[in-house]
């Protein structure tokens, strides 16, 4: 039992790794495929498991949002975009040689300089060491609800006006949020249609209204050039049959 | 369950107690997955042999047929796996899996019985929501990689459905979650606690409309008649898994009927009180120390009492148990009406669907949405007062600071401040330690406590 | 008025433009009843152009036929329509009888009434499952065959078959129906009338059912007849003809003395003949024809051959007390090697899908010259491309599935 | 028990930090103007990272920026879905015009 008694105190640690391995991992498959579906495909694995690195940070609200919308959303919305813009294969669009040159060298500056700032401060770098119960404590999505609605819970303390008036969250911003949304749900649906429609005479929609249009033509005939079978008197044919009349 | 081990073991807060439990968790809800899908199929084929006038399987396993489905898995590993040539062959190997992880992950998060859950989440609802959503990338990707236009056919219209099925779902879900005020499954759960007039069901009728919404947009999501346009097989011979064969058809078949269970089990547990059943046996019973809880609510579960064996009570275990039961029973009368839909319906068409969700489930769950509020805020009687079952108060405090004057707002500060000192909740596993606070005055975070 | 149906339901607009798409459905598909081949053009869901081909089960029957006897090609003619191989085999026989001018007694004439009746319905009840099939209903399918299964209990007492019955032949049939068998077929009509309300239930009236299928695959009453469609194909667009009541002498006068409808509607009301269905005593009225429904359409088409089986109940349960009021010779078959006179006869039937009619010539020999057989489900079949335009995707199994076409019959 | 190794903000900044690198050179590297998108997704999960790690008290209980830091991710989350539907929209013009996805393609306004 002295083996296993001995706390092992890198749970965050070791999914910490996990995650981030995957992310980036994944990340590279983005950058590095040649198929747009694939890239896709990773590009879902690397954001799902930033998604974890929300979860392990306590953001849960966060979390779930970005399966739920990036992942759930977003991605599919990117899928059939690559598969409505489906791509002959004799059209190359690999990226040219020198692009990749000047990209790595653009990207590996920025790269050294983002890690420069990030491991640069002396408070960010120290590990900070926090107890279970604190971690739970820091896990509420209320909070959060909140704050969107105009209620800083975590500042109630704080007597300053904004508080006291109740200023402190982010209304405003959800409502802007809100109202662009639609904004876009309506632009995003107007700019996709298509605007040839009305003048395509060769469009297959064209045609199936103008096979309706001349079958109702053909309706207005019928009468005149007596082409049904009129009603027969129907007891002509079956004498017996007296409950039927023409 | 942690806790439990290294109770068991004598040990203190060790890796190994977390990793059996974790294991535990996880080895349980397979079973719920494989069992399930093992239980559902055999299921589906006698309930559609009944209702088809036929017998369904009689003869494997002796009575009824019931080793049928098991035989039909052993045949369907033995089968060969069949990659087409024109298949992106990573893609397509890896889909099954992407589906079945999909709707096995969200078990996580779903509450068998109070404290009997994978994981506390406190977004649990949106949790099990996004994560089901992500069964649909098993289905695109493999329509896309199967090489097949009936499997792309199948995968696009899945794409299409799917995602506007989850809007109106999202907005039916919202319902219940702003009547308890908590995306915490378990809260949800036990604020539907005692008799069945308590379930969010009958709290008022926009609930009971969002509940029907609900129930149709589940099945539209999950992908079942008459929703089943992705494998409608006249039209699409099967659709996305016309290319699948042996085991990897299987998975898509076990995360499907997963899901079936787990958005059956989220609408009892969001409308239908979940673990508690219409008559609360366990309350009468006086199986639970609801004495400890004070207010004499139909409380039927114990939350303090943190996962099943923490609380080392074998009266609230069984209480659990009954729970478990009260929960699975709904989750499968769910899938049978889903089955029973299936074989009498026939199927619609793919602009029909559409038709239905953007036109009459999203104004409806809107309806349904606003209905909903505006009883709460106008505070009209709701399905619990009939028979005088005071519901269980789910009360959080972040907001009282606000509703009192400005002279109070300090000295309220202070208290928030001194509760969250109590917010420890697995220093306070033990159930005698909640006798001190009444149900009123509990802190949001002591009530949720978490698991493991 | 043209410019009210260019807000049809029907016409989909596109919101984006995709690439065109060459799909093959069958010969291996579930919904081609059997080994249909449809090539589909189509851009996404919606189906621009199909071009059925046909010929996956052609097997030379009319060659084969001017090999043999006539007596010899019946079983031959089973296989054609295989699902209504008694209507086949009275085609056939009234062919060769009106060449070599026989005269069938009474009660061979009241049986082949039964028969081809019984036969009607068989056949129209796996036309009602398999539509629903089509539809992804899959129970009302097993509720047809269930019925189904027991006409074919009654056909195996008959004849000793049950799909390839080579029962009725020239001259008549090749044995008399056995003592009793009127009585079991009275129950069976019985009870199958309580079968029919769950029918309509399950489909004609089902909401489902009546979106997938009002409104959609429409023909005329004009494209109908220039395409030679003709049986339940015809008369679902509202053609008043029958060949039970408009065909050949030889062929109505075996109708002579019944009472029953034509079921088709008055192209000028929109209304169907007045129910006679009976059900415990009470009259029941036909289910109501649902507002979206448009004359000419597949729900049209389904609610027809929902009708004529009624009807064709109505015909067996006459025939029966006719058959058992009269008594003497059923009609022995001809000889197996019948000279057949030098000359031509054509006659067409009124089998289950439509039309069915055989041409023969003789030339004094007992083989005949030529055969050749004019087949209904091939004209019905050809209406597919003009109807599937502009359609979805999910409307051809209901279109083709309306038309109710069986392969064996086609390809022959 | 504690949670937490040696895993600091910083790990998490660097995390970001390489995801938006990977997201900027895939945006500067893809012809395909869906794999530039893609880049873009990859960018702004990178920035939102920074605001999860330094938002959260689990990493950082002493002078984190707390709901601030999950409330700016969560508006970059919305806004990203915003942005991905109007720039699909954009590619799908763009693609009933060229019949391509190449954004070489655009060249029009060219001088």
């Amino acid at each position: 039992m002295d083996l296993i008694a001995v706390a092992w105190p890198y749970w965050h640690q070791f999914f910490f790794v996990l995650f981030a391995a995957t992310a980036i991992g994944f990340g590279f498959g983005v950058l590095l495929s040649k198929n747009v579906v694939r890239m896709a495909f990773y590009l879902v694995l690397s954001l799902g498991s930033t998604a974890g690195l929300f979860f392990l940070a306590g953001a849960e609200f966060v979390g779930a949002m970005q399966l739920m919308i990036y992942v759930g959303g977003t991605m599919v919305l990117l899928i059939f975009g690559v598969m409505l813009t489906a791509q002959k294969d004799f059209i190359n669009m690999d990226t040219h040689t020198q692009d990749w040159i000047l990209a790595t060298i653009v990207g590996g500056s920025l790269l050294m300089v983002l890690l420069f700032g990030a491991f640069g401060s002396e408070d960010w770098k120290t590990p900070q060491d926090i107890t279970d119960a604190e971690v739970q404590a820091t896990k509420e999505a209320t909070p959060l609800g909140l704050a969107l609605t105009g209620i800083r819970v975590d500042t109630l303390g704080e007597s300053t006006d904004a508080v006291a008036e109740g200023k402190s969250g982010y209304l405003m911003p959800f409502i802007i949020v809100s109202i662009h949304l639609l904004v876009v749900l309506i632009g995003a649906a107007y700019m996709a249609r298509t605007k040839k429609l009305s003048h395509a005479t060769d469009d297959k929609s064209s045609r199936a209204k103008l096979m309706l249009f001349k079958m109702e033509h053909e309706e207005e005939q019928l009468e005149e050039e007596q082409y049904v079978v009129t009603h027969r008197a129907k007891s002509a044919l079956n004498p017996l049959d007296s409950e039927n009349e023409d | 369950m942690a806790d439990f081990i290294d109770y068991l073991f004598g040990i203190d807060d060790s890796w190994f107690s977390y990793l059996v439990a974790a294991l535990v968790a996880a080895v349980l809800i397979l079973h719920v997955v494989a069992v399930g899908a093992l239980l559902f199929i055999w299921m589906e084929r006698k309930i559609s042999g009944r209702i088809q006038d036929r017998l369904g399987p009689t003869r494997v396993g002796g009575k009824f047929g019931w080793l049928q489905t098991l035989a039909d898995g052993i045949k369907l590993i033995a089968k060969e796996d069949i990659t087409p040539d024109l298949a992106d062959r990573f893609l397509f190997k890896i889909a099954p899996y992407i589906g079945l992880a999909a709707s096995y992950a969200a078990f996580i998060a779903l509450p068998f019985a109070d404290g009997v859950v994978g994981q506390h989440l406190n977004t649990a609802v949106f949790f099990v929501l996004a994560v089901l959503g992500l069964e649909v990338f098993s289905v695109i990707l493999a329509g896309y990689a199967s090489g097949s236009k009936w499997s792309l056919f199948g995968a696009m219209r899945e794409a299409a459905q799917v995602v506007s099925y989850e809007v109106p779902l999202g907005m039916c879900v919202v319902v219940p979650v702003m009547i308890c005020g908590t995306m915490n499954l378990t809260t949800i759960a036990n604020m539907q606690s005692g008799f069945f007039t308590n379930w969010l069901v009958f709290n008022d009728p926009f609930t009971f409309l969002t509940a029907i919404i609900y129930f149709t947009c589940a099945t539209a999501g999950v992908n079942r008649a008459p929703f089943d346009l992705a494998e409608a097989e006249s039209e699409l011979v099967a659709g996305f898994h016309t290319e699948y064969s042996g085991l990897r058809w299987s998975l898509f078949f076990m995360a499907e009927y997963s899901s079936m269970f787990i958005v059956s089990a989220l609408a009892s547990i969001l409308f239908f009180g979940g673990p508690h059943g219409p008559i609360p046996i366990a309350d009468i019973l006086g199986l639970l120390p609801t004495e400890n809880l004070g207010s004499g609510s139909a409380q039927a579960f114990n939350e303090n009492a943190d996962g099943f064996f923490a609380a080392m009570n074998v009266q609230v275990m069984i209480a659990r148990v009954l729970g478990v039961g009260n929960l699975i029973l709904k989750g499968v009368i769910g899938v049978t009406l889903m089955m029973w839909i299936r074989w009498s319906f026939p199927r619609l068409r793919i602009d029909q669907v559409m038709t239905m969700c953007l036109k009459y489930c999203v104004p409806l769950a809107a309806i349904g949405f606003i209905g909903a509020t505006a009883w709460q805020y106008l505070d009209l009687p709701t399905g619990n007062a009939l028979v005088d079952a005071p519901r269980y108060e789910h009360h959080e405090m972040w907001t009282d600071g606000l509703s009192k004057n400005e002279s109070d707002v300090e000295a309220e500060a202070e208290a928030v401040e001194s509760v969250e000192e109590v917010q420890t909740p697995h220093a306070n596993d033990k159930v005698t330690d909640a006798s001190s606070v009444t149900v009123k005055t509990v802190p949001v975070s002591v009530e949720k406590g978490g698991d493991q | 008025m043209a410019t009210s149906k260019i807000d049809d339901p029907r016409v989909i607009e596109f919101d984006v433009r995709t690439d065109e798409m060459l799909i093959n459905m069958g010969p291996q598909h579930p919904s081609t009843h059997g080994v249909l081949r449809l090539v589909l053009r189509s851009d996404g869901e919606v189906v621009s152009d199909v071009e059925p081909h046909l010929g996956y089960l052609h097997r030379c029957a009319e060659k084969i036929g001017e090999n043999l006897t006539a007596r010899q090609w019946i079983p031959y003619t089973d296989r054609m329509d295989y699902l209504a191989a008694m209507n086949m085999n009275l085609g056939w026989s009234l062919v060769i009888e009106k060449l070599i001018e026989y005269d069938l007694p009474e009660r061979g004439r009241h049986l082949r009434v039964i028969i081809s009746e019984m036969g009607r319905i068989a056949s129209h009840l796996v036309a009602m499952g398999t539509y629903g099939l089509d539809l992804g209903s899959f129970t009302p399918f097993l509720y047809g065959f269930r019925e189904r299964e027991r006409i074919l209990n009654l056909f195996e007492e008959v004849c000793g078959a049950r799909l390839t019955y080579s029962y009725l032949t020239p001259g008549g049939a090749t044995a008399d129906l056995p003592s009793g068998w009127t009585d079991k077929c009275r129950e069976f009509l019985t009870q199958f009338k309580e079968v029919i309300p769950e029918l309509h239930t399950l489909l004609t009236t089902n909401s489902i059912f009546v979106s997938r299928t009002a409104g959609i695959g429409v023909m005329s009453a004009r494209m109908a007849i220039d395409y030679g469609c003709t049986g339940p194909v015809l008369r679902g667009s509202g053609v008043y003809h029958d060949l039970r009541f408009h065909g050949e002498e030889r062929y109505t006068e075996m109708y002579d003395g019944y009472v029953f409808d034509v079921i088709c509607a008055d192209p000028e009301t929109g209304k169907y003949p007045e129910s006679n269905y009976e059900f415990h005593g009470d009259k029941l009225d036909y289910p109501e024809i649902p507002r979206q429904a448009i004359l000419g359409d597949c729900w049209h088409r389904f609610y027809v051959r929902m009708l004529e089986v009624v009807q064709s109940v109505r015909l067996i349960e006459q025939a029966i007390e006719k058959y058992e009021a009269t008594s003497g010779d059923w009609g022995k078959p001809i000889k197996l090697i019948q000279k057949l006179p030098a000359k031509e006869a054509y006659m067409e039937t009124e089998a289950p899908r439509g039309q069915m009619g055989f041409y023969v010539v003789g030339n004094g020999d007992s083989i005949p010259w030529r055969v050749r057989a004019r087949s209904s489900s091939f004209c019905n079949l050809s209406v597919t491309a003009p109807l599937c335009q502009g359609i979805l995707l999910a409307d051809i199994p209901a279109i083709v599935g309306s038309l109710d076409v069986v392969m064996g019959e086609i390809d022959r | 028990m504690l949670l937490i190794g040696t895993v600091s903000v910083s790990w998490y900044l660097a995390v970001g930090a390489v995801l938006f690198v990977l997201g900027a050179v895939c945006m500067a590297t893809k012809r395909n103007l869906l794999g530039v998108l893609m880049g873009v997704e990859l960018v702004l999960n990178g920035a939102n990272m920074n605001f999860i790690a330094f938002g959260s008290k689990v990493l950082r209980p002493e002078g984190s920026l707390g709901l601030d830091g999950q409330l700016i991710a969560l508006f970059v989350i919305v806004l990203a879905a915003a942005e991905a539907a109007v720039a699909l929209a954009i590619a799908l013009n763009f693609y009933n015009n060229h019949n391509t996805v190449d954004v070489d393609r655009a060249n029009e306004l060219n001088g």
